[in-house]
C-alpha cells in the first residue's frame, strides 16, 4: 500500500467513526425520548394537565406545577432581560478597554460557571432570609435570574458584535448620538440574536431543580399562584417528588410530567432555533 | 440630550456592575458561614483528613473523599465526552454536508437541555443495570454510570463549542492544507485542530467545570457515600451531592452540620472559579491570533 | 370554636401552611386533598423540608402545622417556648421500618436487634465488613449497607431504636433521602442490606426480601416478627414500628379553618394513611386524639381571649 | 477655504498614522486622495467628521478647520458637525430598514417627525442621488433588497438628506460593477455644483475623471497635492510618479 | 499543452459563474488572468486544482486537462492532483507552526519522515523562493513572526517543496508593500524556467511585467486571450480596451 492509499484509507475510516459518534449522540437521545414517552405518554390527557396534585396517582395532575413553571419563567424573563441586555450593551458598546471592563468580563465568565446549587445557597441567604421574601415565586425568579444572567449577557454581546461596524458608522455619520445609534440600529438588528439567547437561557432555567429545592420551593400547592409573593411549585420539583413515592404509578406520572417539561424545553429551543435561522436568512450583511 | 445620554449610560453601567455584586454576594454567603465553620474545624484537618462524616456522631471533616468523588465522576465524564465530542466536531465541520451539520448540531444540543433529574434516573434505572450485565461486580450506585451519563450530557458542549472554534479557523489555512494535497483527516488534525486548539481547550475546560458542578445526576446515581477511592465501580459522593443531600434533609440552620455545606460549597466554588479563569485567559490570549 | 359543623364549611376561607417530614407528607397531602371538597376556599400548602427543617420553621411560628416522623426534641422545644409558641402533638399513623435484602439472598431469614446493632453502631465502621462477621454461617462476602439519609427523622428513629442513641451510627453506608433510590440499590445488589419505610417495601415486594426482626422480648410476640399491617398495628413488630405525628401551633387554632382541618385530619387519618401505604392506629386512639385536640383548641382560644 | 488641515498628526496608540499634514480644500471642488493601501487616506478622511473618535487610543495633534473653525475644539458638538459633513463609505451600508426609513433616518434622529417634511426631503434627496426613478415605487421595501450600486446611491441620498455642505467618500465605487461605478462618477460630477467633495480612490483613472485636485499620500505623509491634471501629467515627486505609473500599489 | 480548459462552465448553485471557457496554456509560461472584481478569475483558477470541490453546490461542466488528462475524471485522486498543481493565495497563509514545519508540511503528509531528506528539500525550496538567506537562522521560529512579504515567499517555498509542475497564484502580491511586491515579481520571473505559472492580478502593470500571455475575463466570460504585449498594445475587444485603460474596475 502506498502512503497516499494509506492516507485515504485513514480518511475514510475516520469518516465512518465520525458518523458513528454522531449517531451515538443521536441514538442516546432517541433511546431517552422513546423510553420516557413509552412510560408516560398514555398518562397525558386534559385531566392530567388541569388536575391539582393528589395522593392517587391516577387523579394527580400538574396544573399547579406547570402554572408555577410559567409564572417563574415570565418573572425570570422580566427580571433578567433588562439587566442582562443592559449589561451586554454596556460591555460591548460603552466600556473602554480598562481594568474594570476586563474585570467585569472575567467575572461574568466566572459566574457562568458557578454551579447552580451555589446560586441556590445565594438565593436562600439573600432573597429568602435577608429580604424576607420567603419561598415565594419572586425569590425563586430572582435566584434563577442571577443564574441565567451571565448567559444572557454573553449572548447579547455576541449578537451585538455580529452587527457590522458599517451600520454604526452609517448612523454616526448622519449625526446620531451613541444611544440613538444603539436604539435605532444596533438593537433592532441584533434583536433576534438577543432573543435567542434569552430563550435558551430560560430553557436552562426551566429544568433547574437543585437551586429551587435549596431555597425551599414547596411540594403540595393546590392552587395556582396569583401574585409573585405566593408560594409555588414547579415541574422539576413535582417530578422529583413523584419519583420518590413508593407507588409504581407515580413513576408513570413522573414520566408524563417529564414529557411536558421536555415539551416546554423543546418548544423554547425550537423558537430559539427558528429565530436564529430567520435572522440569518433575513440579514445578510 | 447630553444628560439623558449620560443617564442611560449610567443605568447600563449599573446593570453591568450588578454582576460584580452577585459575585460578592456568593463569596460573602459562602465565606460568612465557612469562616464560622473553620473556627471550629482546623483547615489542616479539612484538607488532610481522609474521612468525611460530619453528620454522624463520630465527626470527621476531611473534604478529600468528596473531592475524590467529584474528580472521579468528572474524569469519567470527560473521558466519554472528549473523544466523542471532538470527533463529532471534526466530522461535522470537515466531512459532513452543510445541511446535515445544520440539522445535527441543534439536535445534539438538545442533550444539554434535558433536565438533569431525568438524566439521573436514566443512569440509575437504565445504564447501571445494563452495565451490571457486563461488569457483575458493579454496585447499584457507582461513579461509572453517573460519569458516563454526565459525559453524554456534556458532549454537545464540547462538540458545539469545538466546532465553532474549528469554523473560526481562517479559510485560508484550510485551503493551504488542501492545496498541498492533504486529505480531510490530515487537514483536520494536522492544521485545523491545532489552530483551533485554544477554542477546543476552552470548550473542554467549560465542560469540566460543568461536570464538576453537576448535581442531580450524581446525587441520584453515584451514591451518597463519601469514600477516598478512585474505583469507579463503588458508590461515592461528590461535593454537590453532599450539598443537595443536606439541603433536602433537615439540618438546623446555624449548626456546625449546616455550615459544612458552605465549606463544601466554597471548595466547589474555588474549583470552578479556577477552571473558568484558566479557560478565560486561554481564550483571551489566543483570541486575536488571526486578526 | 371548633366542631364539625358541615354547613359552615363552605364559609371557611384562609390559608394553612404545613411543612416538614417527607415521610408524613403523603398522608398530609391526602388529607389536604380531601379537605378541598369540604372547604374549597381554604388554601392548604404542604412543603417537604424534613422533620428538622419543618420543626425549625414551626418553632419560629412560620407555619401552622408541622409533619414529623419523630417527636420534637428538647432544643426545638426550647426555641418554640422562647418564641411564645405552645403546641400539641398528635400521632396520626404508624410506619414500620423494614429491614430488607436482595431477593436472591438465601441466607438471611431473620435477624435480631443485637445483630442489627452490631452492623450499624459507630464501632462497626471499618470493622464489620463481611456477612460472616455477623453470623459465622453467613457467607464470606462483603456486606453493602443502604439506609435513610442522616438528616431524616427516619434515621433518627432507626438509630434510636437499634443503636440506642439517636443520630449515632456508622458512616460508611449509602445514604439517601429518596427511598426509591434505596430500593433500587438493594434490589440490584445481592450482598445488600438496607432499611426504609414499610410503604416502599410493600410496593416493591417482588424486588425485595423483607427480614423478620427479633427483639428478643417475648412480651410483644415471640421470635422474629415480619412487618405487616397487623404486626405494626398491634405493636408486635418492635422496636421498628414508629408513630408519625403532626404538631399544631396554639396560635393557629384561633382560626376556624385550622381547627376544622385538624379535626378532619384525625377523622380521616385511618383511611387515608392506609391508602398511601402507612398503617393506621386503632380506632380508639384516634378518638383520644380528637378529644385531646378539642381541649387544646378551646383552652388555647380561651387563654388568647383573656389576654 | 472650506476645509483645512494644519500640521495634523494622528496616532493609533503608538502608531503614527498621519505625519504633519497641511492641506486646504476650496468650496465646491472635488479633491481625490490617492496612495497605496495603508498610507492613511481613510484615517485622514475620517478626521474631517471625527469618525475616528470611537476608536480606542486614537488621537490627533494639530488642527482641522471647517469654515475656519477648529472641529476638534471643545465647544464643537460632534452631532452638529456630522450634519455639516456627510459621509459615504466604501461598502454600501444601508440600514436593515425600508428605503424610506434609510433616507429620513438623519432627520428622524434630529426629532423631525412631520410626515410631509420627511416625504419631501426623501424625494428630493433620492432625486439628487439619481435613484428616485428606480425606487419610487418601493419606498417601503427593505433597502437590503437593492443591488450594490443602488444601495450606494441610496447611501448618498441618505447623506444628502441632512443637507451637509461637505461630502466625504471613502472608495465609494470600489465594491461596484462598472456600470454602477459610472453612475456614481456621473453623480459626483453633478453634486460638485453644490457640495465640497473629498473622495478616496484606488483607481487612478477615476481620480483623473472626477477630481479637480489630487493629493497623494505615502506612508502617512502627504507627498504631493496639486491640480489633478498637473499631477497626472507632470508629478513633482518620484514616489508619485512611480505610483501613478503603476510601479507599485 | 500543459493546461487546457474545454467548454468549461461552472456554477455556484444556480449562479452561472464561468461561461463556456476555452483556453490552452503552454508549459513554462506565465499566464495572467485579469478582469474586474467578481468576473470569475479566482473561480477559474481554482478549477485547476479542484479547490472548489469543498464548496457546497459548486459544479462544473466541460473539461479541464492537465497534461492531456481530464482532472475531473473519476479516477483522478485529488490529493495527487494537488501535488502536481501547487497554489499560492492572495493573503499569505502560513500554518501557525515553525518555518521549517511549514516548508516540509507537504512532504510529511506524504509520509516522508527522514530528517535529511526534509532538510535538503526545505533548503532547496527556500532558496528557490528567494527567502533562504532571510530565514536560515530561524527555521525553528514561528512562521507568523515573519513580515507579510516574507510569509508570502514562504508560502511559495512551501508550494515548491512538493515539486509541482504548475503553480497557481491568486493575487499573490495584492496584500504586500511595494518592495515585497517587486521581490515576488522577480521570483515569478525566475520560476518561469521550471514551472507553468498562472497568476490572477488586479494590477495591469504587474500583468504587463510578469506574464507571457494574458486572459481577460468579464462577467464569467473569457473575452480575450493573447500574448501580453499584443493585448496591452492592441486589444481586439472594446471591453478589454476599456478595462486596461481604466474606464472601469
Ligand atoms: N483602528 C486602528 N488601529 C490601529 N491602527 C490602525 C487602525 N486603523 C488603521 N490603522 C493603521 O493606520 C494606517 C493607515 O490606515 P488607513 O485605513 O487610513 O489606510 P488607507 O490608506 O485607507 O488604506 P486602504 O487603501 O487599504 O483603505 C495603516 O497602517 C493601518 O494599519
Ligand atoms: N462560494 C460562492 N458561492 C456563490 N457564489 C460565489 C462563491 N464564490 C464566488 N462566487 C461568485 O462567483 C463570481 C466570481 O467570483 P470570483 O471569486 O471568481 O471572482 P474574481 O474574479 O476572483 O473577483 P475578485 O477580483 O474580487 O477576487 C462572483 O460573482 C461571486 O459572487
Ligand atoms: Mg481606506
Ligand atoms: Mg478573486
Ligand atoms: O423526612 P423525614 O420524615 O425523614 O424527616
Amino acid at each position: 500500500m502506498t502512503s497516499s492509499e494509506r492516507n485515504r484509507l485513514k480518511d475514510k475510516a475516520f469518516q465512518v467513526f465520525g458518523v458513528f459518534c454522531t449517531f451515538i449522540g443521536l441514538i442516546v437521545l432517541a433511546i431517552f425520548l422513546i423510553d420516557i414517552i413509552q412510560k408516560g405518554i398514555a398518562r397525558i390527557d386534559w385531566d392530567f394537565l388541569t388536575n391539582l396534585p393528589s395522593r392517587r396517582a391516577s387523579r394527580a395532575g400538574i396544573l399547579t406545577a406547570w402554572a408555577g413553571t410559567l409564572w417563574l419563567l415570565v418573572l425570570t424573563a422580566i427580571i433578567s432581560f433588562p439587566l442582562g441586555v443592559g449589561a451586554g450593551i454596556y460591555l460591548e458598546e460603552y466600556s473602554r478597554k480598562n481594568k474594570l471592563s476586563n474585570f467585569l468580563e472575567i467575572n461574568i465568565a466566572n459566574l457562568a460557571g458557578v454551579p447552580s446549587i451555589i446560586y441556590g445557597l445565594l438565593g436562600l441567604e439573600i432573597f429568602v432570609r435577608q429580604m424576607r421574601l420567603g419561598s415565594s415565586l419572586l425569590a425563586g425568579a430572582l435566584t434563577l435570574s442571577l443564574l441565567i444572567l451571565p448567559i444572557i449577557i454573553v449572548t447579547t454581546r455576541e449578537a451585538i458584535k455580529a452587527v457590522p461596524g458599517s451600520v454604526r458608522d452609517g448612523s454616526f455619520a448622519l449625526g446620531a448620538s451613541k444611544w440613538q445609534t444603539i436604539w435605532n440600529q444596533v438593537l433592532p438588528a441584533s434583536f433576534g440574536g438577543i432573543l435567542t439567547g434569552i430563550i435558551l437561557a430560560l430553557s436552562r432555567a426551566v429544568g433547574e431543580a437543585a437551586p429551587l429545592i435549596v431555597i425551599g420551593a414547596l411540594a403540595y400547592v393546590p392552587f395556582t399562584p396569583a401574585s409573585p409573593l405566593d408560594e409555588f411549585t414547579v415541574l422539576p420539583i413535582q417530578i422529583f417528588n413523584w419519583t420518590s413515592r413508593p407507588q409504581e404509578e407515580f413513576v408513570t406520572n413522573a414520566a408524563a410530567a417529564i414529557i411536558v417539561l421536555l415539551f416546554i424545553t423543546f418548544l423554547l429551543n425550537g423558537i430559539a432555533v427558528y429565530l436564529r435561522n430567520k435572522q440569518q436568512k433575513k440579514v445578510k450583511w | 440630550m447630553r444628560v439623558s445620554e449620560k443617564i442611560i449610560e449610567g443605568l447600563l453601567w449599573l446593570s453591568a456592575v450588578i454582576t460584580i455584586l452577585v459575585t460578592i454576594g456568593i463569596i460573602w454567603v459562602l465565606l460568612s458561614e465557612s469562616v464560622a465553620f473553620f473556627s471550629e474545624v482546623s483547615i489542616v484537618d479539612f484538607l488532610t483528613e481522609k474521612e468525611w462524616t460530619p453528620l454522624f456522631a463520630d465527626k470527621k471533616f476531611g473534604i478529600m473523599p468528596l473531592v475524590a468523588g467529584t474528580l472521579l465522576t468528572t474524569f469519567i465524564a470527560i473521558a466519554v465526552a472528549l473523544p466523542i465530542g471532538l470527533t463529532i466536531a471534526v466530522y461535522l465541520n470537515v466531512y459532513a454536508h452543510a445541511t446535515l451539520k445544520q440539522v445535527v448540531k441543534p439536535m445534539l444540543e438538545v442533550l444539554a437541555t434535558i433536565p438533569t433529574v431525568v438524566y439521573g434516573f436514566f443512569a440509575l434505572t437504565v445504564v447501571t443495570p445494563f452495565l451490571q450485565t457486563i461488569i457483575p461486580s458493579l454496585a447499584g450506585f457507582n461513579a461509572l454510570s453517573a460519569g458516563i451519563v454526565m459525559g453524554i450530557m456534556i458532549i454537545p458542549m464540547i462538540s458545539s463549542l469545538s466546532e465553532d472554534a474549528i469554523s473560526a479557523v481562517p479559510r485560508s489555512l484550510r485551503e493551504a492544507a488542501y492545496g498541498m494535497g492533504s486529505t480531510r483527516l490530515q487537514t483536520a488534525f494536522g492544521v485545523l485542530v491545532p489552530a483551533a486548539s485554544s477554542g477546543i481547550v476552552v470548550s473542554v475546560i467549560l465542560a469540566i467545570s460543568r461536570a464538576v458542578g453537576e448535581t442531580m445526576i450524581v446525587a441520584i446515581a453515584a451514591g451518597q457515600q463519601p469514600r477516598l477511592t478512585l474505583n469507579p465501580l463503588v458508590p461515592i459522593e461528590t461535593i454537590t451531592t453532599y450539598i443537595v443531600q443536606v439541603s433536602l434533609g433537615d439540618v438546623p440552620h446555624g449548626s456546625l452540620e449546616y455550615r459544612t455545606i458552605f465549606a463544601a460549597g466554597i471548595t466547589l466554588f474555588i474549583f470552578t472559579f479556577a477552571l473558568n479563569n484558566i479557560s478565560f485567559w486561554i481564550k483571551k490570549k489566543y483570541q486575536e491570533k488571526y486578526d | 370554636g371548633g366542631g364539625g359543623n358541615e354547613a359552615a364549611n363552605n364559609d371557611l376561607a384562609g390559608s394553612i401552611q404545613i411543612d416538614g417530614s417527607s415521610t408524613v407528607y403523603p398522608i398530609t397531602e391526602a388529607v389536604a386533598e380531601e379537605f378541598r371538597t369540604e372547604a374549597p376556599d381554604v388554601k392548604v400548602t404542604v412543603g417537604v423540608s424534613g422533620t428538622g427543617g419543618g420543626m425549625k420553621k414551626f418553632s419560629r411560628g412560620e407555619i401552622d402545622i408541622v409533619d414529623a416522623s419523630r417527636s420534637m426534641n428538647a432544643d426545638e422545644d426550647k426555641v418554640a417556648k422562647s418564641n411564645n409558641i405552645s403546641y400539641i402533638e398528635l400521632p396520626v399513623a404508624y410506619d414500620g421500618l423494614t429491614v430488607v435484602v436482595h431477593p436472591d439472598n438465601n441466607w438471611v431469614n431473620d435477624i435480631t436487634v443485637a445483630e442489627l446493632k452490631k452492623i450499624w453502631e459507630p464501632a462497626a465502621q471499618g470493622t464489620i465488613k463481611k456477612w460472616n462477621q455477623i453470623r459465622p454461617e453467613w457467607p464470606d462476602q462483603e456486606i453493602h449497607l443502604y439506609g435513610a439519609g442522616v438528616e431524616s427523622g427516619t434515621y433518627d428513629y432507626f438509630t434510636e431504636a437499634i443503636v440506642g442513641k439517636s443520630h449515632s451510627s456508622r458512616g460508611d453506608y449509602t445514604a439517601s433521602e429518596d427511598d426509591n433510590v434505596l430500593v433500587q440499590g438493594v434490589s440490584t445488589d445481592p450482598y445488600a442490606l438496607g432499611f426504609f419505610g414499610y410503604a416502599y417495601y410493600d410496593e416493591n415486594k417482588s424486588k425485595l426480601k423483607a427480614v423478620p426482626v427479633d427483639d428478643q422480648n417475648d412480651s410483644n410476640g415471640a421470635g422474629a416478627i415480619m412487618p405487616s399491617l397487623e404486626t405494626v398495628k398491634d405493636g408486635s413488630y418492635a422496636p421498628l414500628s414508629r408513630p408519625l405525628f403532626i404538631y399544631v401551633n396554639s396560635k393557629a387554632v384561633s382560626r376556624p379553618e385550622v381547627v376544622e382541618f385538624v379535626n378532619f385530619y384525625i377523622d380521616n387519618a385511618a383511611e387515608l394513611s392506609q391508602e398511601v401505604g402507612y398503617i393506621p392506629m386503632p380506632a380508639e386512639k384516634y378518638k383520644e386524639q380528637k378529644q385531646k385536640f378539642q381541649q387544646f383548641a378551646t383552652g388555647a382560644n380561651a387563654s388568647a381571649g383573656k389576654q | 477655504m472650506k476645509l483645512e488641515a494644519k500640521s495634523l498628526n494622528a496616532f493609533y496608540g503608538d502608531f503614527h498614522a498621519l505625519k504633519d499634514i497641511n492641506i486646504a480644500m476650496e468650496e465646491k471642488n472635488v479633491t481625490a486622495f490617492i496612495g497605496p493601501s495603508g498610507c492613511g487616506k481613510s484615517t485622514f478622511l475620517r478626521t474631517f467628521n471625527r469618525m475616528n473618535d470611537y476608536i480606542d487610543g486614537f488621537r490627533t495633534e494639530g488642527e482641522i478647520l471647517l469654515d475656519n473653525r477648529d472641529i476638534y475644539d471643545k465647544n464643537i458638538r460632534v452631532d452638529e458637525l456630522r450634519k455639516e459633513v456627510g459621509m459615504v463609505f466604501q461598502k454600501p451600508n444601508p440600514f436593515p430598514k425600508t428605503i424610506f426609513e434609510n433616507v429620513v433616518y438623519g432627520l428622524k434622529i434630529q426629532g423631525i417627525k412631520k410626515k410631509s417634511v420627511l416625504e419631501e426631503v426623501a424625494e428630493k434627496s433620492l432625486r439628487q442621488a439619481a435613484i428616485w426613478d428606480e425606487v419610487k415605487d418601493k419606498l417601503n421595501k427593505s433597502a437590503l433588497a437593492l443591488s450594490g450600486g443602488q444601495q450606494q446611491r441610496l447611501c448618498i441620498a441618505r447623506a444628502l438628506a441632512i443637507s451637509p455642505s461637505v461630502l466625504l467618500m471613502d472608495e465609494p465605487a470600489s465594491a461596484l460593477d462598472p456600470i454602477s461605478t459610472a453612475k456614481i462618477e456621473e453623480l459626483i460630477y453633478e453634486l460638485k455644483n453644490e457640495y465640497t467633495i473629498v473622495i478616496v480612490t484606488h483607481n487612478m483613472q477615476q481620480a483623473g475623471r472626477v477630481s479637480d485636485n489630487t493629493a497623494f499620500f505615502y506612508m502617512g505623509e502627504l507627498v504631493e497635492y496639486n491640480k489633478t491634471k498637473t499631477m497626472f501629467t507632470s508629478p513633482k515627486d518620484d514616489r508619485t510618479q512611480n505610483y501613478i505609473t503603476g510601479r507599485f500599489g
